[in-house]
């Protein structure tokens, strides 16, 4: 004899169609100018910039470089969705996310640079860095949560993560205790559909990434990652609830992967021009652009401006990372321990002196 | 007030010192909240300081060190424990590639002021994976300290130091000597430094260098060693990263002879780190080659056969007698 | 716009009452004496055995152990339904379910009494030994089922882990990548309601560990542990679905801790005597052997005889433990490589030179 | 046939030849598939062998050391590839825990023979992560082997004897010279022994050992060297665990002198094991103290920096240099 002893189910929002056509009723504030022109600017910024950080590398200027190419939407709606005493993890992938939050976008050509001073970002407060160990950052975003509810506070953490991530222990381990121990963490996946060369369907039989949260326990949902409307409820209302001591949210936004896996990827190998140019049809900023368009909030003049602005803010920035002298070399030693010990002192000091010496020592 | 306890009860006032201390300091673990710990570390701490802060996590060591890093870059003082080092080892991504390097990371910006405490050693008939000494897994590693009290005292202070520093720490507790003896314990708050070595015993003819639970063998065979006329001097090396080899090497330059004795597998143990250092930085005071008294080379055996495994007093008296006939 | 794309379920499975009455009507093959008389003799012989470790113990004669008290029905259950090509990963709790895979009972006693050779066992094949780290044996087993997977066998692997072991990456991974490759094995959670100290409820929020299938997309269901009626009919099917390549299944089985954690442990520090009160009225022998006299297939004579057989049994594997002598000192360095390296040879003849002069070296 | 091919070709071939002779082997990792590795070691292969022996694996380290466990108590052979030694960290678990132990704890009834590949070292201006040495953690574990190759031919010869071997390999290649040179290598189904160092260059004066990439550095070192009047003796050691210390011993017990280069950080590496060994089996051959040249006691820095902290040739030839200047 069975008995029914649990339903989960998951649910997908979605506000545009593909050509940024509404598909029904908007929330009210999506009729106004603010905040959607707002996201749009920060959209096309980063798409500026994604492409001169590529380029940057092809020149060999910048080292081994992670294109947000397709993500723009959901970093931008994020990024503007948290309060700057709120908590941002990041991956690898957040780059304008994080110059929202506080990063000067040099100190990001610096971290893709080789520069240890991109990741350090004093602007970010208390962020995170870039986390390069995937899915680690998802037990880092719980601890950080534990943290803000042991000393009760109204604040809210964020962490992301890709589809490839969700099959590594540590984001599972990491939404279970979030449910455990009720914590005002949002975890938001970028499924974009690929993890490196490995698809999506070949990282679980789930239908679903969304409803991993179902095995936690916790809340879970489905957003569409190229639609900036849909991304603002849903990840507006997560925020609101951990904030708000309600728990955590699980995120999948749904996304793709625009560009290769980094500029050490070559995506030809492994998959087929013809579903990279039907996400072309779906991606974000064109897609908002539209709406806009349709609104009346955006015209081709205003484009034409924010290019230019965009392309000058972009311009600045490079000029100033590459005008960045190296790091001395006692920053290899200096940041590792509160204070420097005898033995690492005389390690610092053979350092400095083959460096001193072009390494031509007695 | 100071008091006569043993280390286990040691590693307990500690704790509850740092948490009286400071509010930041909270503990987490499995089984370390209403029942106290497994050894009883933790007992009393839980009523003591409310469960906000004594914290029984779900079953799970890479979640256990990934939350410690987490909650560290927020100015708490989280101090973990793995139930046993044999455990520790899901939890190393968080402590490497993360801990360690937080601060390094962010040019100083985050920092990971956490303590992971783990029992280890063998000796107490426990089960498989019960037992073991990996040390040299974290020693090796650049940013973390490793930290091994060997008597209630040094587990006092040591704690207390590993608690306070800013630096992640790895303490690790040699369970076989949690209630080997009682010693006075004074509750005054002082921690130990983390950057020096301990003389337990002077001597002039060799010196004895170890860590851990094999202190006590140390001792009672330099004690033994005195009967026959030699003179030991019996260094606890205490910090296994970064190791204070100034005493090291002071000693060793003056007696001329070294035995080094630990319980983890000599190949790759931190034993040879401290030879290798002795031997090339006081090649020409060495009037014998330095010895090591350790595990074997074999994975640590089931209860019946560990003290075949185990450093003995005698395996350690016969060391230092072949050193001392050296010439 | 929200749009419904995932829903999941979790069935409960059970037959018999507490008391051990049908709960409605049975499946054909409980009416007669077999399988479940088979299956009740070798719970009481399980619980013998259990009650003698712990009296070995207790007197110095065993370390420590982790009691199966409790678990008796889904061991026996589980271990009479795998074929002997199938293959059983256990955990450290499957005394009895070792013993009908083929390992000696004197074995079982040999591993807790800290001799490797009672994780030999000849009798039990291709079977795993005990494993200590929690959750890393469901990873093997999905290693297995892959290897018969990729053989094209038709064999089925089985695990079984504790409830607090569902909170660990191992497991998570273990079914996550099962459920990816369509693995033929099976994750059986003994749902003992405790993991030493930590009550069922604080490791996770999920109502139930079942749905942590759904997370993986993999089938996923509770049966009640204590009745071996529901046992039989879900983790036959489970095995059968396995073995027939129609992929994994988790299913988690309601019992009970109705002993200490293990000999180390005093579970009257942390849980309720009235739990452990209540939980009794539940337990598997009695519930079994209720039903069993209900049916007429059972009776106090039979008892008795049961009783007596099994503690001659119990009694033997006991003479033979003691009567074993340790392991030559050679033994803990010969199966480490397949060859003895040079080194390790030096290092085994200094533990020869240890134990023959009586610690006198030289 | 013989071609001229670089280690990664080598390391591919070597795959190829070992899944032709035997139905068992089979790889797993991330990306190794249709990708063909992200380094390209296993191009080809998913075309030749079919995805039942070439397989994709979802995204998670801890569960490729554990499968790879059980795959291999069944009688395969897994090859299993790591992306990046810095992600090996959530595999130790399974590696130490269980793949250094099966034959151990089963008293020999079941084994693991399967073989874990990982790219490792710097100097390939990569991310974080991407560029550190941490053999020592591997190395130390009773129960494992540890090989590294340093050529084309190495990586043939040695990755052919670690699949076939019946114990767990954990094989580290040098990425920074995957594609360093060409050299021939005759594709003859022929392993390599896993049990000695490999002596590049004979010579009289002084013994340099090395593994892994700098062993590029150090033969050129010799070579400038040699140039000025000293003969080096240049070993790889290759295999980490077990150690072949006899070739080494005899090499130092002649040459009197000794200069250890490796990557890693110095703190416990493998040098300190290699130095101790020395210094205790040689000490009366000594004619100068054994020298460490290592990476530094820090955080492998991005890679703007990653120069200033990789041994150049520069460092051995003045550590070399020292070591023939003392007397
Ligand atoms: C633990 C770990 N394993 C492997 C890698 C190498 N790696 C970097 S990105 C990546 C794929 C990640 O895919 P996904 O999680 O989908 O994120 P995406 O890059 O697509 O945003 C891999 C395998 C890594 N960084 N960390
Ligand atoms: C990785 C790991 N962490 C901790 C332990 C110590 N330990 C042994 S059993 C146990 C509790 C397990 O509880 P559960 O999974 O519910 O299984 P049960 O013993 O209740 O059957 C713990 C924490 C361990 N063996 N392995
Ligand atoms: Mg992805
Ligand atoms: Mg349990």
């Amino acid at each position: 004899m069975s008995e029914l002893v649990y339903r989960g189910e998951i649910q997908l929002t979605r506000y545009l169609a593909d050509d940024g056509t509404p598909l029904g009723p908007l929330p009210g504030w999506a009729q106004g100018p603010d905040p959607l022109t707002g996201y749009y600017r920060q959209m096309v910024l980063a798409r500026q910039f994604d492409t001169k950080a590529i380029a940057l590398q092809r020149t060999g200027q910048l080292g081994t470089y992670a294109s947000l190419l397709g993500a723009e939407a959901i970093d931008v709606v994020t990024a503007c969705l948290m309060q700057p005493s709120d908590v941002l993890v990041p991956y690898y992938r957040n780059h304008i996310m994080q110059v929202i939050r506080g990063a000067e976008m040099h100190e990001v050509l610096l971290y893709w640079g080789g520069d240890e001073r991109g990741n350090a970002c004093p602007g970010m407060n208390q962020d995170l860095p870039n986390c390069v160990p995937i899915a680690t950052q998802c037990l880092h975003a719980s601890g950080v949560a534990s943290a803000i509810k042991i000393r009760d506070e109204k604040r809210a953490v964020l962490t992301m993560i890709g589809d490839g991530g969700t099959s590594k222990g540590d984001f599972m381990e990491a939404i279970n205790v979030a449910g455990a121990w009720q914590l005002p963490v949002v975890f938001l996946v970028n499924n974009n559909q690929w993890a490196i060369s490995v698809p999506r369907s070949r990282q679980t039989c789930a239908q679903t990434l969304a409803q991993k949260a179902l095995g936690a326990g916790i809340r879970g949902e489905q957003v569409d990652g190229n639609d900036a409307i849909a991304l603002h409820e849903v990840i507006s209302r997560a925020l609101e609830q951990a904030r708000q001591g309600k728990g955590p949210t699980l995120i999948e936004a749904l996304s793709y992967r625009l560009s290769d896996h980094t500029t050490a990827d070559d995506a030809t190998r492994y998959r087929e021009q013809s579903e990279l140019k039907a996400a072309w049809e779906r991606e974000p900023v064109q897609r908002l652009r539209n709406y806009l368009h349709q609104c009346g909030h955006w015209d081709e003049s205003r484009e034409q401006a924010l290019l230019e602005e965009t392309k000058t803010t972009v311009q600045s920035a490079v000029e100033q990372y590459l005008a960045t002298p190296s790091q001395p070399v006692d920053d290899l030693f200096d940041y590792l321990y509160e204070e420097c010990p005898p033995g690492l002192a005389e390690q610092r000091e053979q350092a400095r002196q083959k460096m001193a010496g072009g390494e031509h020592h007695e | 007030m100071s008091n006569a306890i043993t280390m286990i009860e040691a590693v307990n006032l500690a704790l509850a010192r740092a948490m009286t201390d400071d509010p930041d300091v909270i503990l987490l673990g499995e089984d370390i909240a209403t029942n106290g710990g497994v050894f009883r570390a933790t007992v009393g701490l839980l009523e003591q300081f409310g469960e906000r802060r004594v914290i029984d996590t779900p079953l799970a060591e890479t979640m256990i060190g990934g939350l410690a890093v987490g909650m560290s870059t927020q100015g708490l003082r989280p101090v973990a424990e793995i139930q046993f080092m044999g455990f520790i080892f899901p939890a190393l991504d968080h402590l490497i590639a993360h801990a360690a390097r937080m601060r390094n990371r962010t040019r100083g910006r985050l920092h990971c002021p956490l303590v992971l405490r783990a029992p280890f050693g063998g000796g107490i008939r426990a089960p498989e994976h019960h037992s073991e000494s990996t040390e040299t897994l974290m020693a090796h590693i650049p940013g973390l300290r490793v930290v091994i009290p060997s008597s209630p005292a040094r587990a006092y202070g040591l704690l207390l130091a590993a608690i306070r520093c800013n630096d992640p720490v790895v303490f690790l507790e040699p369970k076989r000597i949690y209630r080997a003896s009682k010693t006075l314990v004074e509750d005054n708050g002082q921690a130990l430094p983390l950057d020096t070595c301990f003389t337990l015993r002077e001597g002039g003819d060799i010196t004895l260098i170890c860590w851990g639970a094999v202190v006590q063998e140390t001792l009672e065979a330099a004690t033994r060693l005195a009967d026959k006329g030699i003179g030991c001097e019996v260094i606890d090396v205490a910090t296994l990263n970064p190791i204070d080899h100034d005493t090291l090497l002071a000693s060793v330059s003056r007696t001329g002879r070294c035995v080094i004795i630990h319980e983890a597998p000599r190949h790759g143990g931190m034993g040879a780190e401290i030879a290798a250092t002795l031997a090339e930085k006081a090649l020409l005071s060495l009037q014998a080659p330095i010895r090591r008294v350790t595990g074997y080379d074999a994975v640590m055996p089931y209860y019946r056969n560990e003290q075949i495994y185990l450093p003995s007093v005698e395996d350690i008296m016969s060391a230092v007698e072949q050193t001392m006939e050296f010439v």
